[in-house]
């Protein structure tokens, strides 16, 4: 394809294109990550705009649908001539627009955790890998402040971040003594709502107080399996949840009396009481308020909205250094660059693509937010491949050409 | 009783009825005859209401019907036995009959059974039968009894002897005569047997393409010419 | 000190662990062996639920009535299996009530139209955000402290709202396709798109309803059964509905005649029935159960725009194994389904189960292509 | 014999629809069956195309069993039927209704590349003159008046040239004059098929019954004889067709 | 006459001018493949309108064999594009040595072969049992829908060795050819539009023949056509396979053009769009399905960008009022639009 010069600069603006579901099953998810784009937008046009443009955003509904995706993608990168993507939630929908940036060698910025095993030259991936979630989260569970858990449950959403979650967890568990028996793997389909045989299942393995949950199931399957869970008789003293896909924004309107004590492991959480978190909060209340957004000033921050709203500056900071929109010099400023993030600063790996911050496990309150029970004191150093999974590889662009054997 | 002005009827893009006219005599009989497909049973269906007249009037009682619909024409007294029977399959021979009370004048009164059941002993041995089960004549049959049930005090009859056995088919003539003499109910009947016809009409329309070619009382009626007219 | 705390305990769960625990070190410790049958008897008995795994580990030891130990603990792995087994039946009928409930209305709708009413999910749907808006009307607006009566108030009016919108489809659309029935299928295709449109654009993402407090834990039967009081509650609520639904089709005036005009229309007018208001009136109340089976959803699940997808292809397969247009066979079907679901979920992850009950039901259909209860003779044929 | 049935027996919901311990059928033979509403002549023409399973009982034609057959292949080795209720093809023209009827190969892929020949088109035109449905040749079936169905049908059986017809109430909702062209059509062709006629209307059957003439009642053969010996039997008259009939004095 | 003048405007369209277009840069490359990737879907409506406009089986899994036709030609170009190496997906999934179903596929012939002849014999069995016990009406369009649901199930697992959800992308080659490749993309559109006209031409064929009319009488009444002494089965089998060949085709098509092909193109959601874009383009009518697959999918593609947050109003509405008022389709209403009202009397 044609390479390089696919950046307009027609004069006042630059555009950007914003590919989050609108409607379909993600939509619930990815709406607020397109609010989060859009008031990063705002604000950094509100301060001037970036190399004295405004920035442009161009907003698609991918619909959920994962071949609309790829098409999406190519239209912004090929038709709109957009300088850089914000957008996907779900690994499947990055997998599918990833041939499509790499081929017009567009910016794609992936704001949300993921299973890692990638390492594109064209994706900026400022969620979280497994390192920064999924392996934190279980030597807390296993630690004695944790509870000394024995046993693990792994149940997950049958695709593909699950999947490979449990496969580098159980490879952790299993390298640190957890004998087999002692780890249940189990998958639902998306949308899966019927859960009272699982937790009946679960309910056996707990049996003797030593196991707990760690679930990577996603979107709406989540509250019916939390009411099966308190409704059959568990709670987080017999049997705790660590959940790796439930955030505030999922927590804002659960009834969260069934929730109340289990985990979730993040790196940013709403109730992080730093003065610019407190900020970014008031902010992005004020900022659906203000448009009108479904839920108004009810609406809460977590951490996929916050890495989404980071992405766009991230962006904004790399092209204001490299003077210029071309991929090539942006991705080349991006190397290393730190940013004060809501959550504080982050930086850029060199090499990598992926973003360092810090790890935080929170236990949820009744008014669904998170009291942060364990912080790390320094930012953790992205890993896309996990060690445990695949430690022979690694991922550089600086010195290698992305991923490479040590 | 009811007059039909000057109707014109179609389905979709074919016309069928072609200002057609007809008065239907109080306490008499009137039947329509004429060859297989020049409208008759889109005639009774207009006047029902099933298909809505595009010109012309249908006056009953004094009262202009045309724009009711079959509900409301019904409530007014008027029922119809189509042609093909009607019967709502799913529903037994007694359910059928209930249906038969919508459109009566006093619910309560309840359906006359000893009246319906001397006429159609064996709808009482099938009372509990979906009606969809029963043979051709024996739906035949329901379709008259439930027509019956809601007294009404004009009753349209399409071809109503079709599939009946000779000996019920002559019951029903005896029982529109005596309808008409006792209770002084009209009838609109299409009938293509001239027997049948004979035997209980008061008065007489012939059809063709739409058009009533020719009328006359009972008395008056040229019958010999009339089959050769309407054999072509 | 265990024994004095234990006789201060007074909840009984953790009371039952104190002893589980005191035993087991009683019976660790103790050399005498009818004092070690006593505490194997009391581990049993109790059964705490570490008591299978002490018992276990003592069987393996080489101490007195080790042999004993072993089949006690094999013995209360039996009575866990069988309360494993109940608590699958359960499971089974309430997933059962739950079909039943989403697709008696659909049922319904079916037999008047004569079509898939592709909407009928969406109702569902309605019928949970008005249980969601009655909650949120009361507790932050009206600030009354959110009391269970709510969501006793919101089973009438989902079906109210639920209904109303149902009315108000068949008034607008459905009523120009009586003569297109497979058209119809294809509008409320498209009526479906716009509700969730619509609903996410009011209420966003995903929301739940809090569970009256009446309605949340479980009934206890023994503390290793736990059957839960929502589910309970649908299952009673299911019974409830089918009984009135069927009393309203087959024992009132206004049923004779529901089944009257969705058999044949044309036919009914003629009759003097009023099939326009008949036809709106099974509309409402065909949307309207679907309203209530969303108000009972809220109790397990959440209220999200598109919801109603999720149970929708599970319920027209319960209508169409049941035979179309059968209340009985929807019921018979419902239940089977249920239970055939959660027995298969037992040996195999849930979507293989899942798989299995519809590789089934195609063989099931080679024996029964018109359903459960089909109709017999003349009426059946096309 | 054309047409041969023992002890054929079929009830519904405990009702004996039909129980007839013998009936068969010559293969130029034109039989009119009559009998009361509800005497099982049409359950008796279902079971013999293969619409009804029979709870007991044998039906040979030509000698060959065709009970646990399916329509299709009876209907291939010879036996068209026309129902009470005029059943057609509402979709396609009248010709097309009348093409598809047609004898002929009838697996796919001769359907796939048939072209009609000079003789077959005539052949419909024959019919459809026949029928009196020229005029209407081009337009849809389903938009035909009762009666023109009735013809239709019995357009489409007379093409499919089966060896044995069963026509049931063909004269239902057709003017006197048509009924008698029917019943012209019907001896006609029974001059090279077997066929066993259903009938109310005596006229009609006075007119074709040139044999013998079958009464059944309550699903069992009543009388078995001449139109002349049934007309005048009394059981046949206390049944089925009642005393003092005035449509029938003028026979 | 007046009729052939809109196929040669339709093929004059696409064949010439839009290429055209493309080579002297007014349209894009993107523009070419979304219309190429239309024309698999109108291949695929010309099926659904064999088997439902004509035959009236209203199938509702023909999605599936849309996707078993993507799904083979996908797993050909994968094991093309990693080579002697396993796809990617398996080495995340632990997967260690090729799974023996992919190994045919490793011969472009014999996926050729086998993406045609794994949906016509899946359609086969499942249409025997489903035709034998006479299963029709709704009860037929259920039942499919839910093994459509059944199968996309199984899809979704990763542990059927198909990239459960995340199904298969990243394709290089096809035939040795770059994908990436503009003239490759033209020459993949020019191919697509080839095999559409070459299906609307064999439907028209079908449709016209004597077959196709048999197909229309077992829609109006299928016990008649027994009595007249045809096998019924037969034909609905035949159909039913035509369809699926026909879906798998365009599956085939699909999969290079876009670059993916997941379970998500099969759910139950899939197939009953596919159902509608007969319906909107007019049921019964070859025209209609090539018109609905195309325009639908065309506004599905601008409405998405153009309106992303009321795109769905705006089709739910189309739809609604398609179906209310013109109730034979697109070409319905173009014919109503073109004709003389003819007079009614
Ligand atoms: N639904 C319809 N759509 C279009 N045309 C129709 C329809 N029904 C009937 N026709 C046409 O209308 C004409 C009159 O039909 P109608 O049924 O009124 O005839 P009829 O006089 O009752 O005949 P018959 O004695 O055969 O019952 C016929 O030519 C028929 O083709
Ligand atoms: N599926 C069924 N269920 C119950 N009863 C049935 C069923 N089918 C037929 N019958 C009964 O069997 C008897 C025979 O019916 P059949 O249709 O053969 O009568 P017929 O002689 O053709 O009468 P007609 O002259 O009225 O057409 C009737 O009493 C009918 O009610
Ligand atoms: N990457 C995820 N959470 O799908
Ligand atoms: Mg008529
Ligand atoms: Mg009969």
């Amino acid at each position: 394809g044609k390479t390089g010069e696919n950046t307009t600069d027609n004069g006042e603006t630059v555009k950007i294109g914003v590919l989050h579901s609108l409607s379909g099953t993600m939509a619930i998810s990815e709406v607020s990550l397109r609010d989060a784009v859009q008031m990063a937008v705002d604000e950094i046009n509100a301060s001037g705009g970036v190399l004295g443009k405004k920035i442009e955003p161009v907003i698609v509904d991918p619909a959920s649908d994962w071949d609309l995706f790829a098409e999406k993608a190519k239209e912004l990168l090929i038709d709109k001539k957009v300088s850089a993507v914000f957008g996907c939630w779900t690994s499947v929908s990055r997998k599918s627009v990833l041939p499509v940036f790499e081929e017009n060698n567009g910016l794609l910025f992936y704001p949300v955790q993921y299973e890692g095993e990638e390492c594109s030259n064209n994706v900026i991936y400022t969620g979280a890998t497994p390192n920064q979630q999924l392996i934190p989260a279980a030597e807390y569970l296993m630690s004695e402040k944790g509870g000394g858990y024995k046993k693990f449950y792994l149940l997950g959403t049958d695709y593909v971040f699950p999947r490979t979650a449990n496969k580098i967890l159980k490879a952790y568990l299993l390298s640190k003594g957890v004998p087999n028996e002692n780890i249940i793997e189990e998958y639902t389909p998306f949308h899966h709502q019927d859960y009272q045989t699982i937790v009946s299942k679960i309910k056996r393995f707990a049996a003797d107080g030593k196991a707990c949950v760690l679930s990577t199931i996603n979107g709406d399957s989540n509250v019916p399996f939390y009411k099966e869970f308190a409704n059959q008789g568990l709670s987080s003293a017999t049997c705790p949840i660590m959940a790796f896909s439930v955030a505030e924004d999922e927590l804002r309107s659960m009834d969260t009396e069934f929730l109340v004590g289990h985990l979730a492991a993040w790196n940013y959480f709403q109730s992080n009481d730093s003065p610019e978190n407190k900020k970014f909060v008031e902010a992005f209340k004020a900022f659906c308020e203000k448009k009108g957004l479904p839920g108004g000033s009810k609406r809460v921050t977590d951490d996929p909205i916050c890495w989404a709203y980071t992405g766009v500056y991230l962006w904004a900071r790399a092209a204001t250094k490299a003077g210029s929109f071309d991929v090539n010099k942006v991705r080349t400023a991006l190397s290393g660059l730190e940013f004060d993030s809501p959550d504080g600063k982050v930086k850029m790996d060199v090499g990598n693509h992926h973003l360092a911050k810090p790890v935080m496990i929170g236990e949820i309150k009744p008014d669904g937010q998170f009291d942060i029970i364990s912080k790390t004191d320094n930012l953790v150093s992205p890993q896309p491949w996990s060690p445990l999974t695949s430690p022979d590889k690694d991922c550089d662009w600086v010195n290698h050409k992305g991923t490479y054997t040590k | 009783m009811l007059q039909v002005e000057n109707v014109v009827a179609a389905y979709g893009q074919s016309t069928i009825l072609w200002g057609t006219s007809l008065e239907v005599k109080a306490g008499a009989v009137t039947t329509v005859m004429g060859r297989n497909g020049v409208g008759k049973t889109t005639l009774l269906k207009t006047i029902m209401g099933v298909i809505t007249a595009r010109e012309g009037k249908v006056v009953f009682k004094d009262r202009d019907i045309t724009a009711l619909g079959p509900a409301g024409k019904a409530k007014a007294g008027i029922a119809y036995v189509p042609q093909g029977r009607e019967i709502i399959p799913k529903l037994t021979v007694y359910e059928n009959l209930l249906l038969g009370l919508e459109a009566a004048p006093d619910r309560r009164a309840g359906i006359p059974e000893e009246e319906i059941y001397r006429l159609f002993p064996i709808l009482k041995d099938f009372r509990k039968r979906a009606g969809g089960n029963l043979s051709g004549g024996q739906q035949q049959q329901l379709a008259i009894a439930r027509a019956l049930v809601s007294r009404p005090s004009l009753l349209l009859l399409d071809e109503p002897t079709e599939g009946i056995q000779p000996s019920i088919a002559q019951e029903i003539g005896h029982i529109l005569q005596q309808l008409v003499q006792e209770k002084g109910l009209s009838v609109l009947l299409v009938e293509q047997k001239i027997d049948f016809a004979r035997q209980v009409s008061d008065y007489y329309y012939f059809m063709d393409r739409g058009k009533m070619i020719n009328h006359g009382s009972a008395e008056e009626m040229d019958f010999a010419s009339l089959e050769r007219h309407i054999a072509v | 000190m265990l024994q004095v705390a234990l006789a201060r305990e007074t909840n009984t769960d953790a009371l039952r662990a104190g002893k589980d625990i005191l035993y087991a070190i009683q019976l660790n410790t103790t050399t005498d062996a009818q004092t070690a049958k006593r505490y194997i008897d009391s581990l049993a008995e109790n059964w705490g639920d570490n008591a299978p795994v002490f018992l276990s580990a003592y069987a393996k030891s080489k101490k007195p009535f080790a042999d004993y130990a072993g089949q006690k603990a094999s013995s209360l792995e039996r009575k866990y299996d069988y309360l494993q087994k109940v608590q699958n039946l359960f499971s089974g009928l309430s997933l059962g009530s739950i079909l039943i409930l989403i697709a008696l209305g659909l049922s319904i709708v079916y037999g008047l139209a004569g079509i898939i009413n592709m909407a009928h999910g969406e109702f569902l749907m309605i019928g949970a955000y008005t249980t969601y808006c009655i909650q949120t009307l009361f507790t932050e607006v009206l600030k009354v402290p959110y009391t269970d009566l709510l969501f006793i108030i919101s089973l009438p009016l989902s079906f109210l709202v639920a209904g109303l919108l149902g009315l108000l489809l068949e008034r607008l659309v459905v009523r120009h396709l009586y003569a297109r029935p497979l058209e119809s299928l294809l509008a409320t295709w498209g009526v479906s798109l716009i509700l969730i449109q619509t609903a996410r654009s009011l209420f966003g993402d995903l929301t739940a309803v809090k569970t009256p407090a009446f309605l949340s834990g479980g009934l206890a039967v023994s503390p290793h059964l736990v059957l839960p009081y929502n589910r309970i509650f649908i299952i009673g609520l299911t019974a409830l509905i089918v009984l009135l639904t069927y009393l309203m089709l087959y024992k009132t005036r206004i049923g004779l005649q529901i089944r009257a005009v969705t058999q044949n229309r044309n036919m009914s007018a003629c009759l003097g029935i009023d099939t326009k208001k008949v036809a709106a009136l099974t509309f409402f109340f065909g949307s309207g159960l679907a309203g209530i089976a969303g108000c009972a959803m809220t109790l397990i699940g959440n209220v999200v725009p598109d919801m109603g997808q999720t149970y929708i292809v599970d319920s027209f397969l319960v209508v169409v194994t049941g035979g179309v247009g059968k209340i009985v066979g929807t019921i018979v079907s419902g239940l089977g389904i249920g239970f055939f679901t959660k027995i298969l979920e037992a040996f195999f992850q849930a979507v293989y189960g899942k798989v299995c009950i519809l590789l089934f039901i195609m063989l099931f259909m080679q024996y029964k292509p018109k359903g459960l209860f089909p109709y017999k003779g003349r009426l059946a044929e096309d | 014999m054309l047409l041969s049935v023992n002890n054929l027996a079929v009830s519904f919901g405990g009702v004996q629809a039909l129980s007839l311990s013998h009936f068969s059928l010559q293969p130029q033979e034109l039989r009119v069956i009559i009998g009361p509403n509800g005497a099982g002549k049409s359950t008796f023409l279902d079971i013999i195309c293969g619409r009804t399973k029979p709870d007991t009982g044998e039906v040979y034609f030509n000698d060959r069993a065709i009970m646990g057959m399916t329509e299709v292949s009876i209907a291939r080795l010879g036996i068209g039927r026309k129902f009470q209720q005029p059943s057609v093809f509402p979709g396609l023209t009248v010709y097309d209704n009348l093409l598809l009827a047609a004898k002929m190969k009838k697996d796919i892929l001769s359907s796939l590349f048939f072209k009609p020949s000079q003789l077959l088109k005539a052949r419909i035109h024959e019919v459809a003159e026949k029928i009196g449905l020229t005029k209407v040749l081009s337009s849809i079936a389903g938009a035909l008046s009762h009666g023109q169905k009735q013809w239709l049908e019995i357009g489409i059986v007379v093409l499919q040239d089966p060896k044995l017809l069963l026509i049931d109430e063909p004269a239902a909702g057709m003017s006197d004059e048509e009924t008698y062209k029917t019943g012209e059509l019907l001896l006609e062709l029974s001059n090279n098929h077997g066929i066993i006629v259903i009938e109310h209307d005596m006229k009609f059957v006075q007119q074709i019954a040139r044999e013998r003439v079958t009464v059944l009642e309550r699903g069992k053969l009543l009388v078995e004889g001449s139109f002349n010996d049934i007309r005048n039997d009394q059981r046949v008259i206390d049944c089925y067709l009642g005393r003092n009939n005035t449509q029938l004095e003028n026979l | 006459m007046e009729k052939k003048i809109y196929y040669l405007l339709f093929i004059a369209f696409f064949a010439l001018l839009l290429p055209a277009g493309h080579l002297m840069g007014w349209v894009s490359i993107n523009t070419i493949s979304l219309w190429g990737r239309y024309f698999c879907f109108a291949i695929a409506a010309l099926g659904i309108d064999l088997i439902w406009g004509y035959t009236g089986i209203l199938s509702m899994c023909q999605a599936f064999f849309f996707c078993l036709g993507s799904y083979g030609i996908a797993m050909h170009m994968l094991l093309k594009t990693s080579g002697s190496a396993l796809p990617e997906f398996m080495v995340w999934n632990k997967v260690e040595s090729l799974p023996f179903f992919w190994v045919p596929f490793q011969s472009f012939g014999l996926t050729l072969v086998l993406c045609l002849v794994i949906p016509s014999l899946l359609a086969f069995v499942i249409g025997y049992v489903l035709f034998r016990s006479r299963i029709k009406g709704v009860y037929m369009a259920i039942i499919t829908q839910a093994l459509a649901l059944a199968m996309w199930l199984l899809f979704l697992r990763n542990e059927t060795g198909l990239g459960g959800t995340n199904g298969l992308t990243d394709f290089k080659t096809l035939l040795g050819l770059p994908l990436s490749n503009t003239y490759v993309k033209l020459g993949l559109y020019l191919m697509s539009l080839l095999l559409l006209c070459v299906a609307y031409f064999a439907c028209y064929q079908i449709t016209h023949s004597k077959f196709g009319k048999v197909l229309q009488a077992i829609r109006d009444s299928e016990s008649r056509v027994s009595f007249t002494a045809y096998k019924v089965m037969d034909y609905k089998l035949a159909v039913f396979v035509v369809a699926a060949l026909l879906a798998a085709i365009g599956g085939m098509l699909y999969a290079p053009q876009t670059g993916i092909i997941t379970p998500g193109r099969m759910d139950v959601k899939a197939s009953v769009e596919m159902v509608m874009w007969v319906a909107l383009g007019g049921r019964g009518k070859l025209k209609g399905a090539v018109a609905g697959a195309l325009l639908v999918n065309f506004l599905y593609s601008i409405c998405t960008s153009l309106f992303p947050d009321s795109w769905l109003y705006i089709l739910g509405f189309l739809f609604v009022i398609t179906v209310l008022f013109f109730d034979k389709g697109f070409v319905g209403l173009m014919d109503n639009l073109t004709k003389r009202k003819e007079p009614c009397y």
